[in-house]
């Protein structure tokens, strides 16, 4: 790889940013350091996401909104905050159209089910074949309960979303478009901001499954053409327990209530209650504090290093994988087969090595990919695969860890013998 | 965090007796609103006059900051064009989100200037402006209801 | 108050407790040190919770379950170890029947949602007046999908659940009694098992909310009766962001999926999906992994001390604490008067000061209460009361932060004028 | 973590050319287990003849580790009475469960005994279970059904 490699460029200082993570200079079984191409799946975090979550519980902690002590007060702050550098990071108009959740998959199920519920039988739901299992079974859960009709654009044989009957798909029948920007399984891009338009000619609501799209380009939902948006803290450099669901304001303020408890309520009697505005209204409990706390630290850290960067850098590297992987004999990439329009995940087949087997062998020697269907199964069926190994990338992944993948490789296939 | 600075005489005294407190007959618009994490509640009727604010009344239950406030808050608004009485508005709450560091007007906030220490007190702030939304929203939909009128 | 003084006795080594709690050591305006009094509404956390959620992310971190490798591996068994460690603390039969939620109120509405499926027109739910908003709005909103009545047991003059009209409450219509253990506001403890035996006889369900009880005593869910119990891992001394749901296994094998998506399936067809047994049936999406590190880390805290100690050190202090309010002018406390019963919260009312100026008042003084309904309006209006104050204790409460708290309730009154 | 403790030579006999694999007729239960995690998936019949296995036949997709297992429990339950069967299970569960701790036994586990290395990579427990799982669910049902048989 020694040609591809003198003609990698990252406009990221990958040393610096890589002493931010400590794990990363972790040793595993063996002595062997941690190459870590995992982060589709979950990003590591910095020591600055990790310290501001610590200094929240030792310093700030207590419960928000309703308590109007000192500590209370600085809580609330603290994550009303996080709220705050969120709408920003995604260019939210308004603060209040941030909705924390605790995982993508439950803001798409909040989606699901408060734009489900205006759903009736002869509706039509539109997802796609390329979708993460969260973007498909709150659908058809929310079509079981209304009698409405789950539809799915097809994948092409190279990865790309199938738009040749989208005249079929998107009618007045069309109430809810909901897709996946970035495909977590094929690395795909998809063009949302032109699928919105025709979705939005024909009335249908758009939501958009932008879990792998936040962590790696810059965002901007006042541009993009969606109507709702969700995405999840873990992979964007930050906290575990906490997602978001964006909604354009006066949408959010039309749907009604999701879960029902403390802090999303206005009245409430034994004979029944009135609900809070967005985005209170969806956010019954205590909220994630710490988390928000934590998710505002990862934002920050990502933006102080620039989302424009790593964007080019997730493409370098990608390009520079795509390339590398391309050299291994029997190996079958998923999806697009080169780096226009694709994020910052790659999965593959190697022929005669099942895939669980090719990321056991490869993490004996520290590596750490993903075997099985990545949550999207029926991306797989279209491809009559039952499952592959992904290798995905982030703003700390260096050329030299795709050479230690690709030659890793070489030894599965010296291993098992099919070379 | 002094407390001196948050409860001024002139807030105690509107709280003891909060003025144009009690639902009078007529009025265009009732609403109620709620402090949802504290539970302070507020029913305001408005009464307008073409684009002129003719009666606020109001009964609520909630502390002094928020009583006060409101019966401040009627004070300033009554008699007023609604465009002044939104204007007074956006100067009080400027003054709340202050956290201190703005100089009230007197001209406009009249005993409004005695939520000044208010703003130090994050938690007390939405006290402050409970009377004031009420306010709002059922200027807002006299007016709208007006407009009806008018284009019927 | 040097009589009540002298009685207090505690099992508990405070001083050594305190020192794993470093935001006890905070100074507030003024120079105050905090007096934290609002337990009930979250709880402080220990070094040693705050360390385990640090160490897992800069050294344990991926996802679980679904990653195969090393890090992969920890983190499964740091998940999975979390699962284990609350599974022992509340005496569950089973690890598998441990689902962990974002909060005490998803875990409710989980279970309304989940026990909601299968009501119709005709049944009925049964809950208090004494509830949390968080265990009656989903009921409320359950009631409203299905058509089933909602009804409720009364709170006597003295803050008991009302039991004299159980037998019309709880007929062959009730398929549900959902009921807080502890309430938050009143402090009251109710017979949980006595009415779950009544509930159990016509053959209803039993949902506990022991988000109040879990935190205080110890508790066996194999021998209370209850079918499903929910709590929240930010008042045990836990990290925000987690809660749990305890069923019964055979009750939640038998009980349909809530939230849609990636780990609680079996299969995913684009044309229809099967799912998981439980808990991942009921764990969508990526769970709250260093949560739940840190709730493990918390429920061997309060192991390590003895919950049956933390018991008794609550018991004394709430003994101390009526006795001290008890000798304030103007002072009317909610709920029970005595401590036989009572649980570590007790709310208020000062003659002539609103609740919130009491806070106010007391905060400027370093000392946290919380003001308004806490959540809990249906019992402030069975009193006539919009809000009351409310004082709550847990095991880092001194008999010293009573006393400033009763010389704080004197220096209200003396400000307010009511003296 | 040495990859030829977990990569047997036996293990890798029995993926190439897995034992009673491709489903036989005739047959009293057929179930389809899946490792969700990873999506192994197995499809497997069980005769029973009175307590006794008479047959165990299966069709999978799934690593290596995976079909090894259900080719060698096959081989361990057929001819055996259901009782010694799940007796030989409890074994095999034990020495996967023990992180390499735990000592096999030749006499019952026989070819099972090259999955003592599988135990050391807990990510790969799951897929030498998963064939003992379906066994297990299978042979169940299929014993409930002559129950009802009897019973009738
Ligand atoms: C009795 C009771 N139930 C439920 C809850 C809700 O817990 P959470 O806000 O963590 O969902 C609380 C605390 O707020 C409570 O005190
Ligand atoms: C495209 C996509 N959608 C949704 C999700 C679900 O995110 P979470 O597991 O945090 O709910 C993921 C990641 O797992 C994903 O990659």
């Amino acid at each position: 790889m020694t040609d591809a490699r003198t003609t990698f460029s990252s406009p990221l200082d990958l040393q610096s940013v890589r002493a931010d993570f400590p794990i990363l200079s972790r040793e595993l079984a063996g002595g062997f350091p941690l190459v870590y191409l995992d982060s589709a799946n979950s990003s590591q975090k910095p020591r600055q996401v990790v310290q501001a979550i610590e200094d929240h519980y030792l310093k700030h902690n207590a419960n928000v909104a309703r308590a109007m002590h000192q500590l209370g007060a600085e809580a609330t702050a603290a994550y009303e905050g996080g709220r705050d550098k969120v709408a920003a990071f995604i260019g939210a108009p308004s603060r209040d159209e941030i909705v924390f959740t605790k995982n993508a998959s439950e803001a798409l199920n909040l989606a699901a089910h408060t734009l489900g519920a205006s759903l009736k039988p002869g509706d039509v739901v539109v997802v796609s074949e390329m979708e993460h299992h969260s973007n498909i079974v709150p659908w058809q859960l929310a079509c079981e309960r209304t009698g409405a009709t789950l539809k799915w654009f097809g994948v092409t044989e190279d990865g790309r979303l199938d738009l040749s009957n989208i005249d079929e798909l998107l009618t007045e029948q069309t109430k809810v478009v909901a897709l996946t920007w970035v495909s977590n399984a094929l690395g795909t891009i998809n063009p949302i901001s032109d699928i919105a338009a025709k979705a939005h000619a024909v009335g249908a609501t758009v939501v958009v499954d932008a879990s792998q799209a936040v962590p790696q380009f810059p965002v901007d939902v006042s541009t993009l053409g969606a109507d709702l948006l969700a995405f999840t803290g873990h992979k964007v450099v930050g906290p575990t327990g906490i997602g978001v669901l964006w909604g354009r304001y006066d949408l959010l303020a039309s749907l009604p209530p999701f879960l029902g408890g403390g802090e999303m309520i206005e009245i409430v009697r034994m004979t029944g209650s009135t609900y809070a505005a967005p985005p209170a209204r969806f956010e019954a409990g205590t909220p994630p504090i710490a988390q928000a706390v934590g998710l505002g630290a990862a934002v920050d850290y990502l933006s102080g290093i620039g989302m424009d960067k790593i964007a080019a850098h997730e493409h370098a590297i990608v390009e520079y994988a795509l390339e590398g992987l391309k050299t291994v004999p029997g190996l079958k990439i998923l999806g697009p087969q080169d780096a226009t329009d694709h994020g910052g995940a790659i999965s593959f087949a190697l022929d005669g090595v099942h895939p669980h087997d090719v990321s056991t062998v490869l993490d004996t020697r520290g590596i750490a990919v993903r075997a099985g269907h990545h949550c999207a199964r029926p991306v797989h069926e279209r491809f009559g695969m039952q499952s592959s190994t992904r290798a995905s990338f982030y703003l700390y992944t260096t050329p030299e860890e795709i050479e230690a993948l690709v030659d890793g490789l070489g030894f599965v296939r010296k291993y098992f013998k099919v070379d | 965090m002094q407390l001196d600075n948050l409860y001024q005489e002139i807030i105690l005294d509107h709280y003891r007796s909060p003025h144009h407190a009690g639902l009078a007959d007529p009025y265009d618009v009732e609403v109620h609103h709620v402090n949802p994490s504290c539970g302070d509640e507020v029913t305001l009727r408005v009464e307008l006059d073409g684009d002129t604010v003719k009666g606020v009344t109001h009964s609520s239950v909630g502390c002094s900051i928020s009583q006060a406030a409101t019966s401040v808050m009627s004070d300033l608004v009554i008699g007023k064009p609604v465009s002044e009485g939104m204007a007074t508005y956006e100067k009080f709450l400027e003054l709340m989100q202050g956290r201190g560091n703005v100089e009230p007007d007197e001209e406009v906030l009249e005993d409004g200037v005695a939520f000044a220490g208010v703003a130090q007190f994050p938690a007390r702030v939405k006290c402050a402006l409970l009377g004031w939304s009420a306010w709002r929203d059922a200027t807002a939909q006299a007016l709208a209801a007006n407009e009806g009128v008018k284009n019927a």
